[in-house]
C-alpha cells in the first residue's frame, strides 16, 4: 500500500543518485514540484527518462543532477529551445550529457514493455532513419509467423517513476484524468513510484476518462497543490504559459540560471 | 484584402485537407491549418493528436499537443501508447502533419541535429516526437514548412523521419506502409514528389512568386513541372476564419 | 463514416461464407442477436474467433455455420459446458470443427497485435504447457537484448468484428461503458466492423469508464435492442440466468436443439 | 453447528488468503473463498477478475467473472490485455486461485480435454482460460479442488497450467517467474509440495477426515508430511458469513 508522505521526504527517500528516474505527464499534469524537489535535494548522475523533458528537466539538466537522457522530444513545447539541454549537449555545460534518443512511438512501447513484465517491445518504426545509429536500445526482429522485419526496442525499468495527479484518497487510491499519456505505464515500469497529487478527498467519485491506480501498486504519495505548474491540473489551474515564455529568458544565459537556481534552494 | 506568405501557407494546407476524414496533428502551422479546415470545409475531419485526443474540436488554438481544450472537446481520450500503437500504426489517420528543420530532394526530414556528428552537434533540435512514425504510417503525409536555403538541403544532416528515402522503391524495401510525403506546403508555393523519380518538383507558386524566387531558396538543383500553375490567393472568408482562429477565442 | 444498418441487412452484407468473424464480449455486451441473425443468414464454412465462445457460439456451432473455432475458454460460465461445442469436438456432429486454442492473454495479445497492425504480439506464456503442441500460431522467439526466451502468437486479423454496445449518436460514432473487454481491439483487428447498441442517442454524453469509437474506425452500426440477451447490457438490463440454465437443458439433446434451431427461423 | 465438505474447503481456502494484498479470482469456489476472505479478514484484499476489474468489491456473489456487480463496485475496470498484460504478467497480484480437472503429483493442472488424443478427446473442457498465465505469474497459486481420484491423477492429459513440471528446477528452466502453486486445498485436507522434491504432500487433513481417506482418494501414491496436523473447523462467524455470502445478498 502506498504510504502518504512529505514531498521533501519522499523525494529524498525514493530518488537516489545514480537512479534511473522517469518524471511523466504528456505536456498536462507534469510533476513540476517533485522536480525541483529532485535539484534541491543535491541528486546527482541521475539517468533520467521522460518523452518530452521540457523546462523541468531543463532545470534538473542545468543544475547538474542528471548524466544521462533517455528520450523523444526535448523542447518548450510551443516557444522553442530548452537552453540547458542544449547547452549540455552542444558545450558540455555543466558536463557532459549522455543520450538515448527514440521517436515517441518507441519510448511509449519501452514503457509499455516495462510495465508488462516484458524485456521489448516491437513495433513498425525507425527503418531508414539515423536513429538506429546512435542508441544501442533498439534491434531489428522479425516476425517467426511472416518473416516481416520489425523493431525491437528495450523495455525500461525506471528505479522511480514519478507523477502528478488530481487527488488521491486517504488510503492512497489516486485519480487522474483529462490527458493521462503514459503515466500508467511509467508507474507500472518503475521498481518504485511516487505521485504527487493536488488535494486528498474522501472519495474518488467516478469521472469519465479517469485513470486510477490503486494503493496497492504504489509506493508513496505526496500532497504538492500546484505541484504540476507551470503546467496544468485539468480541473484545477490552466497553463501558465508566461512562465514558458520567461523560462526562455532566463535559460538562455548560463548567468540567470544560476541565479534561479540559487533562489530555488530554502 | 493582403495577406502574408505564412497565411498563404496555412491556407493552401489547409485547403488541401478537403476530403479527408482524418488527420495526425503536430503544433503550430500544422494545427492551424488542420483548425482552419475544420471551419472551411471539413467539419467533420477527425483531429488526432500524439497526446491521445482522438476527434478534438477545439474552440480556440490549442498551445500545445496536451493542451486541455483538446481533451474537454475531444470524442475520446486514450493513452499515449494506444495514440501510436492502434491508431497511428495501424494506419487508420489519412493525413498526417509534418514539420522540417532540414529537407531533402526526396522529403527526408531532420529535426535532429544540424551538423555533420550527431554527438557534437552545432546545433541540436527537439528530435523525433511522433514524426518518424507519422512519416511511416499515415495514408499520406503533407510537409508545411518555410522556404530556405538553411532547410531546403542537398542532403540532411540526419535522417529523422523518412519521406522517400533514396528514391524509388525506397519506402516499400523499408516496409513503410503509407504513401510517403505527397505535398510540401510552404511560404512560396508548392512541391510535389515526381511519379516517377519520387524527387520533390515545384508545381505551384503562391500568388506574387516566380519559380526562380523558388530555386534560390532551394538548396538543390529543384525539379520544376511542366506547367507550374499559381495557387488561389485566399478568400476573404479564409482570411477571416484564419486571423480569428490565430488572434483568439472563437465561439 | 459508419453506415447506419438494419442488424439483418448488415449481417447479409458483412459476413460472407468462409469469412473469419469475431464476436466479442467479455460476458457483458454479447452480441447474441448479431450471432443468431449469421445463423438466420445460414453463413456457411465461418472461421469463429472468441476468447470465451458461449451460448451464441454453441448456436452458431450447433447450427453448422462453423469451419473452424479459434478460442481460449469454451463453456457455458456459471452453468457447465457448452454441449453443441463438445459434439462437434467429440463427435463431429453436425460437422467436424477444427480448433486453434490458446490461453486468454494469448488471445488478448493476439487481438492487440492485430489492432496495432503488427503480425504478431510477444508475452510470457505457454512455456510448458501442452498448448503449444497443438497450435500453428505461436512460435519460440528470443529477446535481442537480453537472450529470454519468449513466445510469440501471431495477430488475428478478422474479416469482420461484431460488437454490442449501450449506445451511438446519429453519426455512429459508438459508446460502451462497464466491462469492455476485448471489443476494442477485435474492431481494429479486423476489416470490417458491425456494432449493434441498444439505442440511437442525440449526444453521446461522457460516461465513466466509457469507450468511445469514433464512427470513422467503424463499417456499419445497428439498432438491436435487447441485442446482448441473455448476456447483460449494463444501464440497460441483467444477465437472463434462466435462459443460461435452460440452454444447458435444451444444448444437451440433438433433437432438442435442432427444434430450437427451427424455431429461429421468422 | 455442522459444515459440509464443501464448506470447510471454502473457508480453509479463505483463512489462507490472510496477509495478502491481491488475488486473481476465478469463479466458483475460489470467488466464494475470495469474497469470504474480504469479510472475515482481509477487507483490504484487492480482487483482480481476468474481465479487468481492479478492486472489486462485490455486494453478492458474482455469477461470472464478468458479473456487472464487478464493474459498478471496483476501483479500475480496464481491458482484457491490459489485465492480463500489465496487471497480471507483470508479476502485481499476490495470489492467483485454480482449479483443475486433472491435477498431478506436481501440482499440473489439466483443464483442456480428457483422453489420450486432443483432436479425439473423449471429453472435451473448457480449456485454458486464464490459468496458464496465472500459474505462470501470480507469486503464489492456491488450487481449490475436490479430492478424488478422478481429479488426482498419475499424470494429467493434457498440461493446461504448469505446476511444478517435472520436478525441481523446472519453473526456473521455463522461465516462470511467480513461485507456482503453494497450496491445494481440497475437501478432504490440504496439500503443499515438498521444499526439496515439489511433490504434493499432505500436510493437513480437516476434522473428521482420515489421512487413509486422503490416499484412496488421490490417484498416486500421496506423501505425508511426518505431523500431519488438523484443520481448525468453521467459526460460527465464518459459516455465518459464508452461508449469507452463497445464499444471497449480503447488505
Amino acid at each position: 500500500m502506498a504510504e502518504l508522505v512529505g514531498l521533501a521526504e519522499g523525494i529524498r527517500e525514493l530518488v537516489r543518485d545514480g537512479d534511473t528516474v522517469a518524471l511523466e505527464g504528456f505536456t498536462h499534469l507534469i510533476p513540476v514540484a517533485a522536480g525541483q524537489e529532485i535539484i534541491r535535494a543535491g541528486r546527482r548522475e541521475l539517468e533520467l527518462v521522460r518523452m518530452t523533458p521540457d523546462i523541468v528537466y531543463d532545470q534538473l539538466i542545468g543544475a547538474g543532477c542528471a548524466r544521462k537522457l533517455v528520450f523523444s522530444w526535448g523542447g518548450n513545447p510551443g516557444v522553442g529551445s530548452l537552453h540547458r539541454l542544449r547547452d549540455a549537449v552542444e558545450h558540455g555545460w555543466p558536463a557532459p550529457l549522455e543520450l538515448d534518443e527514440h521517436s515517441h512511438a518507441g519510448m511509449a512501447n519501452r514503457y509499455a514493455a516495462g510495465a508488462a513484465g516484458l524485456p521489448f517491445a516491437v513495433l513498425r518504426g525507425y527503418a531508414g532513419t539515423d536513429l538506429v545509429h546512435h542508441t544501442t536500445t533498439l534491434a531489428p526482429i522479425s516476425c517467426p509467423f511472416t518473416g516481416e522485419r520489425l523493431t525491437a526496442v528495450a523495455a525500461l525499468r525506471p528505479d522511480v517513476a514519478v507523477i502528478h495527479a488530481q487527488r488521491a484518497d486517504r488510503a492512497g487510491n489516486v485519480q487522474l484524468w483529462g490527458i493521462t499519456g503514459v503515466q500508467k505505464e511509467a508507474v507500472f515500469a518503475a521498481r518504485r513510484s511516487l505521485v504527487t497529487v493536488e488535494e486528498v478527498v474522501d472519495v474518488l467519485d467516478p469521472r469519465p476518462g479517469a485513470v486510477v491506480l490503486p494503493s496497492w501498486v504504489l509506493t508513496a504519495v505526496a500532497v504538492a497543490p500546484g505541484g504540476a505548474r507551470p503546467s496544468y491540473a485539468q480541473g484545477y489551474y490552466d497553463r501558465d504559459n508566461a512562465y514558458y515564455q520567461w523560462w526562455d529568458t532566463i535559460s538562455r544565459d548560463r548567468d540567470a540560471f544560476t541565479g534561479w537556481r540559487k533562489g530555488l534552494r530554502q | 484584402m493582403s495577406w502574408t506568405a505564412e497565411e498563404m501557407m496555412t491556407v493552401a494546407a489547409a485547403r488541401a485537407l478537403a476530403g479527408h476524414t482524418s488527420c495526425f496533428v503536430g503544433i503550430g502551422a500544422p494545427s492551424t491549418a488542420a483548425n482552419l479546415a475544420r471551419r472551411l470545409h471539413a467539419p467533420g475531419l477527425a483531429l488526432v493528436y500524439e497526446s491521445g485526443t482522438i476527434g478534438a474540436r477545439p474552440r480556440t488554438l490549442p498551445l500545445s499537443i496536451g493542451d486541455g481544450e483538446l481533451a474537454t472537446t475531444a470524442d475520446a481520450v486514450v493513452s499515449v501508447p494506444e495514440v501510436f500503437n492502434y491508431w497511428l500504426q495501424a494506419g487508420r489517420i489519412d493525413v498526417g502533419f509534418l514539420a522540417a528543420a532540414q529537407l531533402d530532394r526526396f522529403a527526408n526530414i531532420n529535426t535532429t541535429v544540424i551538423g555533420p556528428d550527431y554527438r557534437h552537434p552545432t546545433l541540436r533540435l527537439p528530435g523525433a516526437g511522433g514524426a518518424p512514425e507519422i512519416a511511416a504510417s499515415c495514408r499520406e503525409v503533407f510537409i508545411l514548412v518555410r522556404h530556405s536555403r538553411r532547410t531546403f538541403v542537398e542532403a540532411v544532416d540526419f535522417v529523422t523521419s523518412v519521406g522517400y528515402g533514396d528514391g524509388p522503391g525506397a519506402r516499400q524495401r523499408l516496409g513503410l506502409r503509407g504513401r510517403g510525403p505527397v505535398l510540401v506546403v510552404t511560404d512560396l508555393g508548392v512541391l510535389e514528389p515526381d511519379p516517377a523519380s519520387c524527387e520533390l518538383t515545384l508545381t505551384r507558386v503562391h500568388p506574387g512568386v516566380e519559380v526562380a524566387d523558388v530555386r534560390a531558396a532551394t538548396g538543390w538543383e529543384l525539379a520544376v513541372a511542366g506547367p507550374v500553375t499559381e495557387t488561389e490567393p485566399p478568400t476573404e472568408d479564409e482570411l477571416a476564419l484564419l486571423r480569428a482562429l490565430t488572434e483568439g477565442p472563437v465561439p
